[in-house]
């Protein structure tokens, strides 16, 4: 029999949620429905004046992301936490961390990447400028990750207990405000003209930073949630 | 020495000594606290800029240097915990955060007040109040993370990691709220920067020396609960003076 | 919201002492309260276990 | 092989057992026996590093659990209660991941052929949710066909399945002792393994 690598683990581990994924389409549509309809209520709520609308669309569009992946960060273990397909996980020969970085992956391209394909067409609902929509895209690329890797503490922390969800949204959201600043700060910044690089290498470093801690930690929260 | 250390580290000697101890520390807060209200109040001069509503800082500051002091000293303790499993750090972290949470409130409101006067407006997203409210919602997760797990263990190890991921972000945070702040020309006004008299200084280290005893005497009492909760099956609870009657 | 600002200009220590001071000591002393509570009620359900733990 | 010294746990103020030793050597097989809530299941979790002891040593080839873990685990087979199995795949996309989390990677054909000597042939492709208790049950322990495990932990492995399927476990569990595996499991159903000597452990 052969043996399996690591990163032959992680792709096994990323490929099969993207096949679970795919056979409960309706969950991604969920979050993806719930992001456009968010956004399309603020015009409602303050008033369409182009100019408002243009001046709040970062804001806008980065907080109903940030709630969007709050929203399927419930599942990210859940499921496999009560078929005992988690118990699995832990006794992998190789390391757990291993295979979390590649469930926040997997979770990532299920409703990070949708939500950044997404946004340029909302971002067109407020007259967003082209470069604008540009900047906020690179943002929206280096951010959502980081949204999906410090999400995956917080499902871990929250694994099984009642009133899962809003109590992951009530630990996890002060955590990521430091990305919803560097992401609209950088478009802001575009719009009035300055430069977006001191912006977007502060998303990177904080993406590198979650990518190196994260999945550690949150195998750590597994292990403690597991118990 | 570190015998002793790890004798007093343990829920039964411990619990004896935090009641012989929050006596003097309840007293010794009282004590300062009069102290520093009187100096803050009759010895420390009027600020020219500021008036009279500047001593709303001789609550104000050692309030916020608090609630920030004792998130680190309780992820401290969480991380005490988690690394030795000791059970007693875990229970100090616990004691500790209301305490935290109640010291951030106190700051954003004297914050507030002091704003209303300076700034004309109660509430100004200023980095330093923004940091704080920020600060309020870490502990609140803690909080709400640590109630809504009934296994202790499984609370107390949870509720830790938490803490440690709070207080490596805290500086992350700050430092964005501050950016943040500097890009949308916020107003930060400093307390008129020049030279601090030395009444005002002394009268805002002691209110923060009252601040610590204060919270060292509140997390000491209620810690003290927790153990008694926690160890409600032993021997050495049911032999305690205060159970027997 | 005008007389406010008034009357706060007009007696600024009522204002320090009333709004900061007095709500500070209130929270404070909520706090003691509410820790003298839990240690009242921690105590009386120890006891009760001790007690229905010698009956059986 | 794996020794168990001093062992004890508790959930929550409750304590389970405490001092327990065992030892289990090369073709050994072990049946945990006990009440209801008298700790099975914590004590085969405990083995699994899942839950770590108030006190006391899991030892596996001279070295700490804790030390080895990872090859430890690539040493070891857990069954839960849980199947861990998706619904939402076939029974050969179950066991082929299953597999593939236990480090071995399986190739089509033997997949398929484990799973029909588990008697689920014809039902390869099938989504796992039209399958019954029965048959889902059948579908995890068609892992223990496909592993390479040392030593085998079973949490009552017999539940939900019939006298055919009972007897085909047997045969499984008689196979890996006789390739020098090891065995701890638990049981409300009657195993026997036809000349071996089946040890037992009593938590009380």
């Amino acid at each position: 029999m052969k043996k399996s690598s690591m990163l032959d683990l992680l792709v096994l581990v990323i490929r099969r949620d993207l096949v679970l994924a795919m056979r409960r389409r309706a969950d991604v549509l969920t979050t993806l429905v719930f992001f456009v309809m968010v956004v399309s209520l603020f015009p409602l709520g303050v008033g369409p004046e182009l100019s408002m609308l243009r001046k709040m669309a970062p804001g806008v569009l980065w907080v109903a992301a940030l709630l969007a992946s709050m929203l399927s960060l419930g599942r990210l273990f859940s499921a496999d936490y009560l078929d005992g397909t988690l118990e699995q996980m832990m006794l992998a020969p190789q390391s757990l961390s291993m295979l979390v970085l590649g469930k926040m992956a997997a979770h990532w391209m299920v409703s990070g990447l949708p939500l950044v394909l997404m946004a340029p067409v909302l971002g067109l609902q407020f007259d967003m400028s082209v470069q604008a929509l540009g900047v906020l895209i690179v943002g929206l690329l280096l951010g959502t990750p980081i949204l999906s890797m410090i999400g995956a503490i917080g499902a871990a922390l929250t694994l099984g207990l009642r009133g899962g969800g809003v109590l992951l949204s009530l630990l996890v959201l002060p955590l990521c405000i430091p990305v919803l600043i560097f992401g609209t700060g950088a478009v802001e910044a575009i719009s009035s003209g300055l430069s977006v690089v001191s912006h977007l290498s502060l998303l990177g470093a904080l993406l590198v930073l979650s990518f190196v801690f994260t999945p550690w930690v949150t195998a750590q929260a597994l292990r403690i949630s597991m118990e | 020495m570190a015998i002793n250390w790890f004798k007093y580290s343990a829920p039964t000697t411990f619990y004896g000594l935090a009641g012989k101890m929050i006596p003097w520390f309840a007293f010794s807060a009282a004590i300062l606290f009069a102290v520093g209200l009187y100096i803050g109040f009759f010895i420390a001069p009027m600020d020219a800029q500021q008036g009279e509503f500047y001593r709303i800082i001789f609550i104000h500051v050692p309030a916020s240097m608090m609630s920030m002091f004792l998130y680190m000293v309780m992820a401290g303790y969480a991380a005490l915990g988690l690394i030795f499993n000791t059970r007693l750090s875990a229970m100090m972290a616990s004691a500790i955060a209301p305490t935290g949470a109640l010291f951030t409130v106190v700051s954003l409101w004297t914050g507030a007040l002091w704003g209303k006067p300076m700034w004309g407006t109660w509430w100004m997203w200023d980095a330093r109040m923004t940091s704080e409210l920020i600060l309020l919602f870490l502990y609140l997760g803690f909080i709400a993370l640590h109630a809504s797990i009934d296994e202790p263990r499984r609370a107390d190890r949870a509720a830790a990691l938490l803490a440690i991921v709070g207080s490596v972000n805290v500086p992350i945070i700050y430092f964005s709220v501050k950016w943040w702040n500097t890009l949308h020309q916020g107003a930060t006004i400093k307390f008129s920067g020049t030279s601090m008299h030395i009444a005002m200084q002394q009268a805002m280290f002691t209110m923060l020396a009252a601040c610590w005893l204060y919270a060292i005497a509140v997390a000491l009492a209620r810690v003290r609960s927790i153990i008694l909760e926690r160890e409600r099956n032993t021997v050495w609870i049911a032999e305690l003076p205060e159970v027997k009657q | 919201m005008i007389s406010l600002d008034v009357w706060m200009r007009e007696n600024p220590l009522t204002y320090v002492w009333f709004g900061s001071y007095a709500v500070a000591l209130l929270i404070f002393a909520i706090e003691i309260a509410m820790v003298v509570h839990r240690r009242k009620i921690t105590l009386q359900q120890v006891r009760m276990m001790h007690d229905a733990g010698e009956e059986e | 092989m794996l020794e168990v010294s001093n062992l004890a746990c508790s959930r929550g103020d409750h304590r389970l057992f405490c001092g327990l030793n065992f030892s289990l050597n090369l073709g050994q097989i072990m049946q945990v026996q006990g009440a209801n809530g008298s700790g099975k299941t914590s004590l085969l979790r405990t083995l699994c590093g899942f839950m770590m002891p108030d006190e006391g040593d899991i030892v596996w080839r001279g070295e700490s659990i804790r030390d080895l873990d990872e090859d430890y685990y690539a040493e070891m087979l857990y069954l839960g209660h849980l199947n861990a199995i998706k619904d939402e795949l076939s029974a050969l996309e179950n066991l082929r991941i299953s597999a593939g989390l236990s480090g071995v990677v399986l190739e089509e054909q033997e997949a398929i052929s484990a799973l029909r000597r588990m008697g689920l042939r014809g039902r390869e492709m099938l989504p796992t949710k039209v399958l019954s208790q029965g048959q889902r049950r059948r579908v995890a322990l068609a892992r223990l066909l496909v592993s390479d495990a040392k030593l085998w932990i079973l949490d009552e492995p017999l539940t939900a399945l019939d006298v055919g399927a009972v007897a085909l476990v047997q045969e499984l569990i008689s196979e890996h002792l006789a390739q020098q595996g090891m065995v701890i499991f638990t049981t409300h159903q009657p195993l026997q393994v036809a000349g071996i000597e089946m040890r037992s452990l009593t938590l009380s």
